[in-house]
């Protein structure tokens, strides 16, 4: 009995549900933010050793067999995928306690938390394409609600532009699972696969795939169908544009890896092709998008889009190296995009803006901070010896393998045009003086303590940066044993459905 | 003869209900339309549960019907008493065949307040209802 | 070894508390670091000597074939020596240079961390290793040039080194894939071994290209020399360290690294000749255009880069010989120079020559090492300067293509290079001694300590140059020329070289009598030299930017509606081709309706027809309501009683909620023009269009027996329920539904938080919640 | 109220006791609880005038319905034909219930019968405004609203 | 703002509220063999809270409710997640329906009904929630 | 009735794109009202339709008799209008508070964040 | 289906139609309001027709639900336009 499947999302959901319960105590709130989040990192590296350790692991919700009830399915991509919702689950929820006021603690920020957690978890996990949407749609009121949360003016304008294209992202899922049940009669994506592939006409599948790519594509917020992100995430509370920069649009890209290499990997001279022109188009006018911008949030916003990229490159050039490339891109990305954001917040903390014309002269009086965040900025914008170094590596290896040269050398340039944004942070926020001389008054209303709250998520997850980049081979082996799942989808659908039997639809 | 009867409550319940909708589209104000419809649609709808217990003759179905028609008596004059009463405060025109009007003088627009006609100064006061928010 | 360079990268970790225990002598024990691993370097030289290569083996991302192997032969350990050597040389100009700063011990870490990198550099085996030594050193060194963070300028010049440097790496990285691919190794000593199957490559000249642009970039090679001068914005320790021995050679240690590999061909010879001719007469030109001491010594290792990649381009053993010499003799003389040019900006408070003069009545020692090194820089006998230049001389006559070009080039570097070395190394102290900021006085031990050992060597290699046939021996091997005697010596009788070198020396001392005449002229030339590569620099930064804005002004404008015509016209355009083009749409479903459903179906639309075309929100909710109740009877007439009464209460839960939300929003007003609303219509009819061809297509396809036949089957034998869909609920399906409940719960606490928390409180501000009173 | 409880008391006693939950069993032990209190009813006073009620309820629904339809008629001739028979206003009605409940009753009742409409209830509760359609003989109107008043009223006395 | 506060709608919303709330917990109770079922149960309920809010404000319905509407989520939720559970305790996995016979009345108990009662409460709870809180800003406006 | 159907759906998306292209809020919100519903439709329709068949089993039976409506596209259409309830729920009281945050009506005016 | 039935439900589907064509022409809110309230007592009609031509007595169960909760749609609008919400809106 492999109960670890199921605990992802069963800690973060009952977390949010106790949490919700005990909403008039504030020391409970706390207490199970930690513990809710520090179980679901436990359950989930448990998950990841027993995968990497017995293989695909699925639990049949309910004990009803499999393409009938809801499979719910750990292989090493979704294992993996979960480790990291807990490792920043736990990071965001340790830098919440500094944070987050009690309003916020008052209107169910801690719950959504959990509830958002579970969401993202359930979305890695299950099966089933219509319990994916189910999750998705967990995952996005939880956002929806951590985004307003605060109720300012920018919060209310960016909300409504999220709420709509993601709803807009949600209906055309919906209607992909519609249709693709009147089709093959099953909602199980191991037997939606095999029974796809035993139809004669794939050209509905074809089409279907589209739908797929579309909707997903907003929500991993590729191009054209970003405009939601840079228009919200700089606009609520720090800790939660850090969960979101690390986890929403990642579900997305998790689910364009899942569709993309079980269900609709029949046609990729025309699937991926277009997914290759869409991770181009992604990774420019995600990384242009930030060249314009002026603040830190935003330019880290964009760059979101611009990374989102990278990780699409790796599953639309469909060679096994890029989807190593891909996986160890997404992996490195959580990490890092979530602790430049929560640098962010300290910075804003100190010195009470996010513009960079108004910031200044932290590197002269908080140079740990500029260590802290000049190792996550580097690492985003591919620098050696850290994450981003190898993830990044990887895919132009890939994509030169794979004779993309084009896509390639935008790839480059990419990662050129990230380190200009990265200096440009550095430059303002950290070497240029600090715009009057605020900024010693400002630091001392920060408490020591909460500081140290702040910054022990941020250098843990710095710690993990540098980890990876000193010691890759870990990472890169459990990604290429991902990806070697992901390029024989025969195993997952073994492990969900049992051997094929012949003359099965 | 059951059948017979049946088909009469179906299609009489379906005429009424056609003749409240007609009604609503012919009428010449909102409180003389309200008079076709709630009360015909009332009918209308009563009629066809009646045929449809005929029809089922089970004890948990008819119930059902009953029940139907019991909620649809206790819902309808509700529904229309507070429509029509919102419509007829903010002020939707009366047909000018209206002969007569004793509400209004009784009415002050200013305080909301609606006289009988029959106070004495003394018990002209306000009074407060059980209904009154606490 | 590889441990004692990660080790370094720990030392320079620790500066910072080391300065707590040294103090100010912190830079001198750190110098030790550099130091021992010289003397470590120095042990190997028997090996070396003997044409061997030492390989030190590392795995480190083994799946990826990266390896933390070092390679260590005559070129790497020259080059290893040279950058410990300045190195701890460097360290302890620093401990006085920046005596007392209150960030001498930042400099320190990254000084070390960037002596490591470079280091770990030109001893990587693997293409991976090297590159990512390679980038560390553009970081660190980006950080040194932005020492003085509080200039906008030295911000701007680290930024541009930065993104030059950077940029080149990208090359590089695709270069080094490529490289890769077509050899089947990431090992530079398996590679080495098979040049001419890379040669013959296909992918050669894309490789080639990406390659150069890498080193190129990094050793500021035309058009790419700009950063270099900028980047003087550094402490002159660092501009010392940078430019002498390291940084900006490593592009010229990878081009030497590859030279067995890659080189030979046509492609090679002319670019890296043509290239490094052209960079060495830019460099020289632009050097005495300038009066600060920085910039004239920046443009005049411009010019010393571009030699040694003419050197390496024209590839003929000699040419490799003459490779080596100059190298050497660049980084002992640039070295103590730039040390020199330090000291006097430390001691005058100025960096303009023209306004120094006669400092050698108050330095004499200091004037002294100028000299040397200014008189190796000049290519003056009996100087190692001179005897680098003649072998260059001699290989750039020897040129078998473009020789005109190349040699013309080579003496007008010559000559000018001549001039600056006077004007750096006379002009400040001879004349009379004029007043500058700060009154001079001779250099302390420390700072002077450096350059006079660099001069020494100049001047004793210079002298004795044939103790150097070893070492050139043992380094053109690794460059690939094998079996080559070599005997360096100051004469070589009078042959052409040294009458150029003749010529160029009178020449030379003409520019340096007419200099400031010269400049007023060369002043005129400055809209023409506007427009070089630094310009093109500055356009195309500012070019990215300006297309950065007009993306954003066309994509993330902030109307949502254009966002969401954007993502329609997507998914139109997708799902769309792929319906016409992946897929014949079945348009033959059979109809069959009853006149009352047809009637339904009629309402349902023309609720949501009304609710568009209403002036009213309220009607237009009441048509929604139809809409709604329109839906229900659909589902009633289709056997689903519980989505009918779902349906229903959800809509009349939904009237109320808007009924509460409207009565305070503003009326509906007609805001689009009529074209946006015919653009509008046109998406949203489109779109209807696709949702039904596609629905047809399902319809009319093949179907797929449904899951659905085992849970009518088994709801109510192993569910026990008879109502199906609720078994379906509850238990087959109960993850949605608790998934479902969850997102229930959640749009409540979000539309709590919205209506009740109070944006005046601030969020951080304590809000106690409402609820508590009267809950 | 509490003759209305003890009867759903004996009703669900009926069933406890024969072990039958069927539907329609509950109506039988419904049927005979009524009869029970019926009999016993002279001897406990707080079921006073209980059995009584069930008639006059069968009564007043029929004569609810005779009313509901021939209004119906009425409204649904004037509808149908083109020329408005109709002669609509607004009259004040006194009412003689008292209580809230008795009030609402007889006003839903009203709002039930084609031709009126209750439209509010004065702040003194002494009257009921009454929209009604047909307001060419206001004395034969007044007389059935009075009717209906007091055989509504009768059914909870 | 016109005259409000109807005696006709806070009497048939006294009349209503039991009468509703019982149909909805019939619908609870037999969904699982009829159309009904938590959901709908649950909307059926919170229609009738609705109702008595709109009859009678928010402090009467509040009062009424005894607890606030926050607390039934949380506990809806908590034993909708609980009610998962008993199958891991029986060693299969989570989500397993657990069947019960309660001994004297002879009524089945069992997880899915547990589950059901949560998602009950939870739209309850969540509907309310929603519409008291839109009810309660309005009052404060105007 | 299907092919009606799904013509009527298709009306139905083109009035909800119509109405979420409008720049008053309000309409945005009515918009995506009418396309909830449409989708749900779909799913509905897109797995076939059957008259008189719902999909219960007669009390003291294990099977429906006949065919039934297939019960999981309604199992699924019932979470889809609940969350799509619960959705818009938050999305019109996000509508109302933007607006009185903000003060506008037309989405013109939200533009700061982006901009 | 019988004639009786089809009649009946053509008859009601017409009367929808009606219903329909107030609600659109207004003028008032009210008037829509009494439009959407027949509206949905109509539906409890044809859903008893329904009932009876496919036999399946489970409709009436969304009949009761429409019934006893339909109406709550006009108390809300009622309340609208209590509160002041222009009548012509
Ligand atoms: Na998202
Ligand atoms: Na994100």
């Amino acid at each position: 009995m492999n109960v670890q499947v199921a605990l992802p999302i069963l800690i973060p959901l009952l977390a949010g549900a106790v949490s919700l319960l005990f909403w008039r105590s504030r020391l409970m709130q706390r207490v199970v933010a930690v513990a809710g989040t520090g179980l679901l990192l436990v359950a989930s590296v448990w998950l990841l050793s027993t995968v990497s350790r017995d293989g695909i692991q699925v639990l049949q919700v309910g004990n009803w067999p499999a393409p009938f009830g809801i499979s719910l399915v750990a292989d090493l991509l979704g294992a993996i995928m979960v480790v990291l919702t807990g490792i920043i689950g736990f990071a965001v929820a340790l830098y919440s306690l500094a944070t987050t006021g009690r309003g916020h603690e008052a209107y169910g920020y801690f719950p959504l938390m959990h509830l958002l957690l579970a969401g993202v978890a359930g979305a890695f996990l299950t099966g089933d394409i219509f319990n994916l949407y189910v999750w998705f749609e967990v995952m996005l009121v939880a956002s929806f609600a951590l985004l307003i949360l605060g109720n300012e003016k920018a919060q209310m304008e960016g909300a409504i532009k999220y709420v709509t294209l993601n709803l807009l992202s949600s209906v055309i899922f919906l209607v992909a699972v519609g249709l693709l049940y009147g089709m093959v009669g099953t909602l199980n994506m191991a037997d939606i696969a095999r029974r796809l592939a035993s139809l004669e006409d794939n050209g509905m599948a074809d089409v279907l795939a589209m739908m797929f790519m579309v909707a997903f594509g907003i929500k991993a917020a590729a191009f054209p169908l970003f405009f939601w992100l840079p228009a919200s995430y700089h606009t609520p509370p720090v800790a939660v544009s850090a969960l979101f920069a690390g986890l929403l649009t990642k579900v997305g890209v998790y689910a364009l890896y899942r569709v993309f290499t079980l269900i609709f990997h029949h046609s990729p001279g025309y699937t991926h092709e277009i997914l290759l022109w869409g991770a181009g188009f992604t990774m420019l006018s995600g990384v242009l998008g930030a060249a314009a911008q002026f603040e830190f949030r935003r330019i880290l916003s964009f760059h979101i889009v611009s990374q989102i990229g990278y990780m699409i490159l790796g599953l639309a050039l469909f060679t096994p190296l890029a989807i190593v490339g891909g996986i160890f891109y997404i992996a490195h990305h959580i990490l890092v995009k979530t602790n430049l954001f929560l640098v962010s917040g300290i910075v804003h903390r100190l010195q009470g803006s996010y513009r960079l014309k108004r910031l200044g002269g932290l590197y002269r009086s908080h140079p740990w901070l500029a260590v802290l965040f000049l190792v996550p900025a580097l690492s985003l914008a591919g620098m050696p010896p850290l994450s981003g170094f190898f993830a990044k590596f990887i895919v132009i290896r890939a994509g030169i393998e794979a004779e993309a040269y084009g896509v390639t050398a935008i790839a480059l340039l990419v990662g050129l045009l990230t380190l200009y944004s990265m200096v440009k942070i550095w430059s303002e926020v950290f070497w240029k003086a600090a715009p009057g001389d605020d900024a010693a008054e400002s630091y001392s209303t920060v408490g020591q303590r909460e500081l140290w709250l702040m910054s022990l998520p941020a250098v843990g997850l710095a710690l993990c940066t540098l980890f990876i980049g000193l010691n890759a081979g870990p990472l890169y082996a459990l990604a290429e044993a991902s990806a070697g799942e992901l390029m024989a989808p025969e195993r997952y659908i073994e492990a969900v459905l049992g051997p094929s039997r012949e003359g099965s639809p | 003869m059951i059948e017979m009867f049946k088909a009469g409550l179906i299609l009489t319940g379906a005429l009424f209900m056609f003749l409240a909708a007609l009604g609503l589209v012919r009428l010449p104000d909102l409180l003389t339309r309200m008079h076709a419809t709630t009360k015909a649609a009332t009918l209308g709808a009563s009629l066809i549960m009646l045929a449809v217990a005929l029809h089922f003759g089970e004890v948990a179905v008819v119930a059902r019907a009953l029940g139907v028609i019991l909620f649809i008596m206790m819902t309808a004059p509700v529904a229309a008493h507070v429509i029509g009463r919102a419509g007829y405060f903010v002020g939707a025109k009366l047909w000018h065949g209206t002969i007569k009007d004793e509400l209004r003088p009784n009415y002050d627009p200013l305080t909301h307040e609606l006289k009988s006609g029959l106070e004495t100064d003394a018990n002209a006061v306000h009074h407060p209802r059980e209904s009154d928010p606490k | 070894m590889q441990l004692a360079v990660l080790g370094g990268f720990v030392v320079a970790g620790m500066a910072p508390l080391l300065h707590r225990w040294f103090g100010a002598r912190t830079p001198l024990v750190l110098s030790l670091l550099p130091a021992s691993m010289m003397i470590w370097l120095l042990g190997l030289w028997p090996v070396i000597a003997s044409g061997e290569a030492v390989l030190l083996e590392w795995a480190w991302v083994p799946g990826l074939d990266i390896t933390l192997t070092f390679l260590i032969d005559g070129l790497s350990w020259l080059f290893a020596l040279l950058i410990l050597g300045i190195g701890a040389l460097v360290l302890v100009y620093t401990g006085d240079y920046l005596h007392g700063h209150q960030d001498l011990p930042r400099f320190l870490v990254v000084l070390i961390a960037f002596m490591m990198s470079m280091l770990g550099l030109v001893l990587s085996d693997n293409l991976v290793t090297l590159f990512v030594f390679w980038e560390l050193t553009s970081i660190t060194s980006f950080l040194l040039i932005g020492f003085h963070h509080g200039d906008l300028s030295a911000r701007k010049a680290a930024q541009q080194g930065l993104y030059v440097t950077a940029g080149g790496g990208l090359a590089l990285l695709a270069g080094f894939v490529m490289l890769a691919q077509a050899g089947g190794s990431w090992s530079l000593a398996e590679l080495t071994m098979r040049g001419d199957a890379l040669r013959s490559h296909a992918l050669y000249l894309p490789m080639l290209f990406c390659l150069l642009v890498g080193a190129f970039t990094k050793s500021a090679q035309f058009p790419f020399h700009f950063w270099l001068p900028s980047a003087m914005a550094a402490p002159t320790p660092v501009s010392a360290y940078l430019h002498s021995a390291t940084m900006v050679k490593a592009g010229v240690f990878l081009l030497a690294r590859l030279h067995p590999a890659l080189g030979g061909t046509d492609a090679w010879t002319l670019s890296l000749s043509l290239v490094g001719a052209f960079t060495m007469a830019t460099g020289a030109f632009l050097a005495i255009q300038h009066t600060n001491i920085k910039k004239l010594l920046a443009y005049s290792t411009v010019m010393a880069l571009g030699t040694l990649t003419m050197l390496l381009g024209l590839g003929t053993p000699e040419a490799l010989v003459a490779f080596v010499a100059f190298l050497l003799a660049h980084s002992l003389y640039k070295g103590a120079l730039f040390m020199v040019a330090g000291i006097l900006d430390h001691e005058t408070g100025t960096k303009d020559v023209t306004h120094m003069g006669g400092l050698r009545h108050v330095m004499p020692r200091t004037a002294v090492v100028a000299a040397v090194a200014a008189l190796s820089l000049a290519g003056m006998p009996p100087l190692l300067g001179f005897v680098g230049k003649e072998l260059m001389l001699e290989s750039a006559l020897a040129a078998t293509q473009y020789r005109v070009v190349i040699v013309g080039l080579t003496s007008v570097a010559a000559f000018l290079t001549l001039a600056v070395a006077a004007i750096v190394a006379f002009r400040p102290f001879y004349g009379a001694l004029r007043r500058t900021p700060r009154t001079p006085h001779e250099a302390p031990p420390g700072m002077l300590a450096g350059p006079a050992l660099l001069a020494g060597l100049s001047l004793l290699f210079g002298l004795a140059p044939g103790w150097l046939d070893g070492l050139v021996v043992a380094t053109i091997a690794g460059l690939g020329a094998t079996d080559h005697d070599v005997h360096l010596a100051l004469w070589h009788g009078i042959n052409l070289p040294l009458v150029l070198s003749l010529v160029s020396l009178a020449l030379g001392l003409m520019v340096w009598r007419r200099w400031d005449r010269l400049r007023a002229h060369l002043a005129r030339l400055r809209p023409f030299m506007a427009r070089g590569p630094e310009a093109g620099y500055e356009a195309l930064m500012a070019g990215m930017v300006a297309a950065a804005e007009w993306q954003t002004r066309m994509l993330q404008n902030g109307h949502i509606r254009n966002y969401l015509i954007v993502t329609l016209l997507t998914l139109l355009g997708l799902v769309g081709h792929a319906l016409l083009f992946r897929h014949a749409p079945n348009l033959n479903v059979p109809v069959a309706a009853y006149p009352h459903e047809a009637v339904v179906a009629g309402l349902m639309v023309a609720g949501a027809v009304a609710a568009c075309v209403m002036r009213s929100r309220l009607a237009a909710v009441a048509a929604v309501g139809i809409m709604g109740f329109s839906v229900a009877l659909v589902f009633v007439l289709f056997s689903a009683p519980d989505l009918a009464i779902t349906q229903l209460l959800v809509e009349t839960l939904t009237v109320i909620l808007l009924v509460l939300v409207l009565f305070r929003l503003p009326r509906f007003a007609t805001l689009s023009t009529p074209t946006e609303r015919a653009r509008d219509l046109v998406v949203a009819g489109l779109s209807g269009i696709m949702i039904t061809l596609l629905m047809f297509s399902v319809l009319g396809g093949e179907r797929l027996p449904r899951i659905s036949d085992f849970l009518v089957a088994n709801s109510q034998p192993q569910g026990h329920g008879h109502n199906i869909v609720n078994v379906i609920l509850v238990d087959f399906r109960a993850l949605d539904t608790l998934g479902e409940m969850f997102v229930l719960a959640l749009a409540a606490i979000g539309v709590l938080a919205m209506l009740r928390f109070h944006a005046e409180s601030g969020g951080t501000a304590p809000t106690p919640p409402r609820e508590s009173e009267n809950g | 109220m509490i003759g209305a409880a003890w009867n759903l008391l004996l009703g669900v006693a009926w069933v406890v006791l024969t072990g039958d939950f069927s539907g329609r069993n509950l109506l039988a032990g419904l049927a005979f609880g009524y009869l029970v209190l019926a009999l016993i009813q002279p001897q406990v006073p707080a079921l006073a005038g209980y059995a009584q009620r069930l008639p006059r309820l069968i009564r007043f629904v029929g004569f609810f319905f005779k009313e509901l339809l021939l209004a119906n008629l009425k409204v649904a001739f004037d509808v149908v034909t083109p020329p408005w028979y109709m002669r609509p206003g607004v009259i004040a009605m006194p009412l003689k219930a008292r209580s809230e409940f008795e009030i609402a009753l007889v006003a839903n009742l009203i709002s039930l019968t084609p031709g009126t409409l209750s439209l509010d209830v004065s702040d003194d509760r002494r009257v009921l405004y009454i929209h009604a359609m047909f307001l060419d003989d206001e004395a034969e109107l007044r007389r059935n609203l009075a009717e209906l008043e007091r055989r509504a009223l009768e059914l909870f006395h | 703002m016109v005259r409000s506060g109807t005696l006709i709608l806070s009497v048939a919303a006294r009349l209503l509220l039991p009468l509703q709330l019982l149909f909805s917990l019939f619908l609870l109770l037999r969904g699982h063999d009829e159309p009904g079922g938590g959901f709908i149960a649950g909307l059926v309920a919170s229609g009738a809270f609705a109702l008595y809010l709109f009859a009678y404000g928010g402090r009467a319905t509040h009062a009424m409710l005894k607890v606030s509407p926050r607390d039934l989520i949380g506990l809806g939720l908590t034993l909708g997640v609980f009610s998962t559970l008993p199958a891991l305790w029986q060693g299969e996995p989570f989500f397993t329906a657990q069947w019960w016979t309660i001994p004297v009345i002879g009524f089945k108990a069992s997880t899915p009904l547990l589950f059901d009662i949560g998602v009950y409460l939870v739209v309850i709870g969540s509907v309310l929630t929603a519409i008291t809180a839109l009810v309660d800003t309005d009052r404060e406006d105007a | 009735m299907e092919p009606l159907l799904a013509i009527a759906i298709g009306i139905l998306f083109a009035a909800a794109i119509y109405m979420m292209l409008r720049r008053s809020i309000v309409k945005l919100v009515i918009g995506l009202m009418l396309l909830s519903n449409a989708a749900n439709l779909l799913i509905f329709v897109s797995a076939g339709l059957t008259r008189g068949g719902p999909p219960l089993v007669p009390q003291g039976l294990t099977a429906p008799q006949g065919t039934v409506a297939d019960p999981l596209p309604q199992a699924l259409v019932l979470t889809a209008i609940v969350i799509a309830f619960g959705v818009l729920s938050f999305a019109v009281v996000l509508v109302r508070r933007a607006w009185e945050i903000v003060r506008a009506d037309d989405l013109d005016r939200m533009r700061d964040t982006d901009t | 289906m019988s004639t009786v039935i089809l009649a009946s439900l053509a008859l009601m589907s017409l009367a929808l139609c009606l219903a329909f064509v107030r609600l659109y022409r207004g003028p008032s809110l009210p008037d829509r309001v009494v439009a959407l309230e027949l509206f949905s007592s109509m539906i409890v009609g044809i859903i008893g027709v329904v009932a009876i031509a496919t036999d399946v007595p489970s409709l009436l169960d969304v009949a009761i639900v429409m019934a006893l909760m339909a109406f709550m749609a006009a108390i809300g609008f009622a309340r609208f336009l209590e509160r002041g919400g222009p009548r012509d809106d």
